[in-house]
């Protein structure tokens, strides 16, 4: 039965951890934004706090996908999780992607790593390295190769845009095994950081999400053992391997669209603040053209974050009762990444002065929710999945 | 109150009501909406049939004339939705007699309710309706220019309402007034003196629906006859059910463009290929696809919050707003997808765009 | 030197086609709204008046193209042209479209008809038969055909939205003289309504531009003269005759502009005036924060209206100036296009009831408006035209 | 005076400046601007070369120090909207001057002009500013909250303002208060005890670009320094001229933003094809294309209308806010076409992007 009234444990998770954001990021934002590649030391405190993939351990599958009705009362790890999201990310977004042992590839080892590999490295901070420079929305066309000799993998290629690539301890990398083979030849595999051949070239300077170190790596003849390899290694003939891959960003879309609930509505908290503070009382309840601008703008930008929210909570109650959300998953994202963009734009159009200096946050947060439009899945990558999956078009058919 | 489990899933119930609703509007409205719109009438037996599935008289007590089942706001948004989704029209008159019933089963006296329920509780659907709108600029339903003043043991209501759907057959309607600054509602007989109905609107949109001005010139309503009593009524309430109406009918409208025009793009060719292999077009269905899914969920938010007896007012205002935009927007991409042939008024498109403009602007057509 | 503040030729123009406009459209426009397919026999003084493509006779060439400086001081036939259809759409755009004898076919037959055609057709009412039921946007998929027998032209096809169809006497029809020649095949025919074989077969209810009669034909082994072909009967091997064609959008592109401009000003007006009779009044001086929403709304819909003619007049002048200005034509069509629907759409909304009835024209001008980004190549084949231009790339870089 | 023609066509001059502008700017700013915003200031030799153009002191009689050539806001739109596809730090820095001195020019005293023109008409740029902003909520340029009070022989400023560019190093600035109601402008020396130059502020965008607080504290300005004199300035004509200069640098930063993305977009190959192949990067394309262009015409019209002798309030104030919006929008799409690259700071459009969020934002900083 249709429900969407926030349970007293939804609220509680919210609260318990808007707490921890208020407390522990919100007051070190500003500093680390300033403070581009230096690493938060106060984060440190949350290797033993999980907040994203918080129970990782696969065997205990308690919140493996049902395909019946969700246990009652429960709120389910996928749910839980973009509420989390969104709270960490209103205190700070590039601290939530710094957080120790809570990277990209610490979910993909999650995902599909063995008990040994779980072993060896579901103890480390795990980045993942899929972007080439010649290879952004189109992972399928990635170069870097993995060939193997004896019981090593000896990977060659380059990496970018690497989310904490300074900080993390392995990366996940993703490779082709067999060129011809086109996607269903790409694998990943776990590198650590000190194999000989792998190195950081550099970090980027960014607009945004400073607070996050974003490198490239280069791969220069550099082995890992056979074992470091993910998930299988026979290349199938069709693209499934490579759907796998691919549908790994069906659970992190959701993921991201919070992130970006989360920084857009720490803006209007912020705007709606000075516009009490101004005397301006939001009641909720006037025609739109009897009130001023600011409160128009303001109603109407609310309005757009409690819908992405909702299809954000949705693709994630999806997931957590073993419905296929993939649709649903890149709607939360297409809205999400487009309209917290547009809001903490305006935020700081409406604030004014405060919303061009760096003594106040606005103009941070318009920075950086302008990546949730881009990473895991441009805002247009969004749009052809979501159109295909209605048109019940192929890829072919929509290009 | 007992926490229910939080979920985005219709159970057996909702389901069912949906797919017995969209069997009717596919076997009786889609195909008429069109006839029914060149001639400007819903044909009575249409509004029967909805009206024989019992969803509006389903909630009111037995003793009433009802069938005495549970209250759900969310029901109600779906079979807005629904109805809608084959033509706004008839979604408004068939539901029509909820706007008046509900605010009078909820917040009437016991004698309100003995007396006004049970005659529009019938097998065969009765009109009676609301008057809510005003024709003028800077309308706003919570600031009425239409004026109740206590005069002894009436009051007396003064102003001109507009867009009062089905006035004319009504026999009785709910009338929103100021009343010492605060919006109140009235039960106003149609053989009240004081009571003009005018000539037949016409309007933008919502051909098909007939609508009415009506004027209000010293018009008495004895005591009795305010929604409430001498305590009055929670008029705010009653603005939030109606904005939640609203939305859930914006919903209906904007799938329902969405749908039309998602199916015309796989077939229309030009260059070539379908119109939706080119990403112009098939990114405004991917945008008309989650805009319809984000009102509907804001509609959805809203009804869960009053069903689980809490205040909506912040919700429903929301849930208004971003259905009266995106309605236009969908509809505006409906028509814009068929191209020439969304400007012709052969396809639904150019219907769903001209009703769709309503949402923003209209109030109180309806309840959940 | 650039100076874009109107003359005082310009500033005459306006005003008196305005006057035209309100004395004689305005009033009627409700009315041929309602009785859709009646004739405006108002309009009947406009058989005298020419407003659009004022001087016919291709002979007299005052107006051709120069490459040099435009004369001083005089005012050029476009952009008086695109200022007058201005005017008469914001009386009414409907009745301008069914102005006597001032069809597009009538456009057509005045760029490309000999001195002959120029004498039998030129007192003519020509309407422009491109579009068939499976041929819209992609105009050089056209299947009806012309086949020459001995002097006669033999047309077969079917031709749907023709506006002034029952109005015309003539009709400009587009068919292919060879179909294997593809777009290089087609070649417009001018056909008299009263040829056997020619046949119009229905009347469309509209959307909006309800005083405009719009119309579908089917031609059945329809014969006329041969000399009715307009311009060279040639098939070239490349696609020169086709661009040709086409090229005359190229020219119509800024009248439609000007119309979606006529209808979003009047709508504007409307919306003003009920605004400065509730008290506001319009200062162009406060911060956008610190106005009511209807003030902001107003504001940024007029600096868009303002946008639209700028765009649609440079468009004109360039034409006036013997310049090529395929790519600003259609700048200016895909902005007063789109933006012209979402202004009459949201002063609609701004004015509330008002909006809602017929009681006022602000319902019919956001009907009317709506055709202005679909006729003449939709919003979206603009914007494609623009990027082809600004990339440099041909229609099969880009598609 | 005399008619001109209607022109959307530079001419000879027009087009020699432009074409000397971009010169300048693609040899000396577009390589460095990357450098400037990082290291968070421009070198003087650049303004210096800027300056060396003599755009700014052209119109400043021989008199003062000028050239004396003709007074053109249309020729002072293109150099802006140059300069600005270059940097939009160094345009307002290199421009800085005009927007001291065309004030007293237009509108200044004779001892005014005699006294503060000539020292900045130097082979040399000087820095002088103008203090406009103020840092808080719902700030407007035409209600001011620093407040001049005639005291005596004197006026005393009292406030504090923000986005001072240049505060620092210049000698004297153009303060904006409100005097009995009224918008004024006063000139003040750097060295008024009154005056506090705080610490250089951090900001979104601009970051090559020196802005400061200023605090006025019991700031005594002799009457002989009220912009104008006793009888005092038009404000409202001030606030027209920056509101253009605004939207012409918007219209260059947008451009700049619009043309890198088109070329990269051309480059950029994924999926086999370059990503301008896809209509959704297009479209984005072609709409930056038509409202730069747009922006551009606004900025034009209003200019014409000063340039006619005309009041330009209502076209200034309408160039504004498109600027404002259209920017955004535009160095938004550049940002987006680029992708991941667009969020790296090796990229110019992460730039325009922070940047461009100013036009909507800022006031009275540069002049036409």
């Amino acid at each position: 039965m249709i429900n969407i009234e926030p349970t007293r444990k939804m609220i509680e998770v919210r609260n318990s951890i808007n707490n921890l954001a208020k407390g522990v990021l919100r007051p070190i934002a500003r500093k680390y934004d300033v403070n581009e590649h230096e690493y938060p030391k106060e984060l440190e405190m949350f290797r033993s706090i999980k907040i994203m993939g918080g129970k990782k351990k696969k065997k205990e599958g308690d919140d493996a996908p049902k395909s019946d009705k969700p246990a009652p009362k429960k709120l389910g790890t996928n749910l839980s999780t973009v509420i989390s999201i969104e709270e960490m990310c209103w205190g700070d977004a590039g601290l939530l992607l710094s957080l120790p042992n809570a990277g990209l590839g610490n979910a993909a080892i999650a995902a599909v790593a063995t008990d040994e590999q779980m072993e060896r490295f579901g103890n480390k901070w795990a980045a993942m390295a899929i972007t080439e420079p010649g290879s952004g929305s189109d992972s399928g066309s990635i170069t870097a190769t993995a060939r193997l000799e004896g019981d090593e993998w000896v990977l060659n290629g380059e990496k970018i845009f690497v989310t904490c690539a300074d900080r993390c301890d392995v990366v996940v990398v993703w490779a082709t095994v067999d060129k011809k083979a086109g996607k269903s030849g790409i694998k990943s595999f776990v590198v650590e950081k000190d194999r000989p051949g792998f190195k950081l070239e550099k970090l980027e300077h960014k607009l945004g999400i400073r607070a996050s170190d974003t490198g490239t790596f280069v791969l220069s003849d550099c082995r890992i053992p056979r074992s470091n390899l993910l998930g299988s290694e026979e290349v199938k003939t069709a693209t499934e391997g490579f759907k796998g891959v691919m549908k790994t960003f069906d659970n992190t879309r959701p993921l991201v669209a919070s992130m970006a609930l989360g920084i857009t509505r720490a803006s209007l908290d912020f705007t709606r603040e000075k516009m009490e503070e101004s005397g301006i009382t939001l009641d909720y309840e006037k025609n739109l053209n009897n009130v001023s601008s600011l409160e128009k703008d303001f109603y109407l930008m609310e309005a757009n974050l409690e819908a992405m929210r909702l299809l954000t909570w949705r693709a994630a109650w999806m997931a957590d009762n073993g419905e296929f959300n993939n649709l649903e998953a890149s709607m939360s994202k297409a809205k999400a990444g487009r309209w917290g963009t547009l809001i903490t734009q305006k935020c700081c159009d409406l604030l004014g002065p405060l919303g061009y200096t760096q003594d106040h946050l606005a103009e941070k947060w318009m920075r950086d929710s302008k990546i949730m439009d881009i990473f895991e899945g441009t805002g247009q990558i969004q749009h052809l999945i979501v159109a295909r999956n209605v048109l019940d078009f192929s890829s072919k058919q929509l290009k | 109150m007992e926490e229910r489990d939080f979920s985005f899933g219709m159970c057996e119930e909702q389901r069912t009501m949906k797919e017995t609703i969209a069997r009717l509007v596919k076997g009786v409205v889609t195909d008429n909406a069109h006839d029914m719109d060149e001639k400007k009438a819903i044909p009575s037996e249409f509004i029967q049939k909805v009206w024989e599935l019992g969803a509006t008289i389903s909630p009111i007590p037995e003793e009433y004339g009802g069938y005495g089942m549970e209250y759900s706001p969310i029901m109600n948004t779906i079979i807005l939705e629904e109805l809608a989704a084959g033509d706004m029209a008839l979604a408004i008159a068939a539901t029509l007699p909820s706007s008046f019933l509900y605010p009078i089963l909820e917040m009437g006296t016991d004698e309100q309710k003995k007396k006004y329920i049970p005659p529009y509780c019938d097998g065969t659907y009765r009109p009676c309706t609301v008057a809510i709108n005003e024709p003028r600029f800077k309308f706003d339903a919570v600031s009425l220019e239409t004026k109740a003043v206590k005069k002894g043991g009436s009051y007396v209501i003064t102003g001109e309402k507009c867009f009062v759907p089905m006035a004319k057959d009504s026999g009785h309607m709910l009338v929103a007034a100021d009343l010492d600054g605060k919006g109140q509602l009235f039960i106003v007989s149609k053989d009240n003196p004081g009571v003009t109905i005018g000539e037949r609107e016409k309007n933008l949109g919502l051909y098909a629906l007939e609508t009415y001005p009506v004027t209000f010139e010293n018009c008495e309503v004895p005591e009795a006859d305010r929604l409430g009593g001498s305590g009055g009524c929670d008029y705010a309430k009653f603005l939030q059910k109606s904005r939640i109406a609203l939305s859930a009918i914006g919903t209906g409208v904007s799938r329902a463009s969405f749908e039309y025009a998602r199916d015309y793009s796989k077939e229309r060719v030009q260059f070539g290929e379908p119109i939706a292999s080119r990403q112009s077009i098939a990114f405004m269905i991917a945008e008309m696809a989650y805009e319809v899914d984000g009102m509907r969920l804001l509609t959805w938010k809203a009804a869960s919050a009053l069903e689980a007896g809490k205040d909506a007012k912040r919700e429903s205002y929301l849930a208004k707003i971003f259905a009266g935009d995106a309605t236009m927007k969908i509809t505006d991409y409906g028509v814009q997808i068929l191209g020439g042939h969304g400007f012709i008024r052969d396809h639904p498109v150019e219907r769903y765009y001209r009703n769709g403009r309503g949402i923003a602007i209209l109030e109180g057509m309806a309840t959940v």
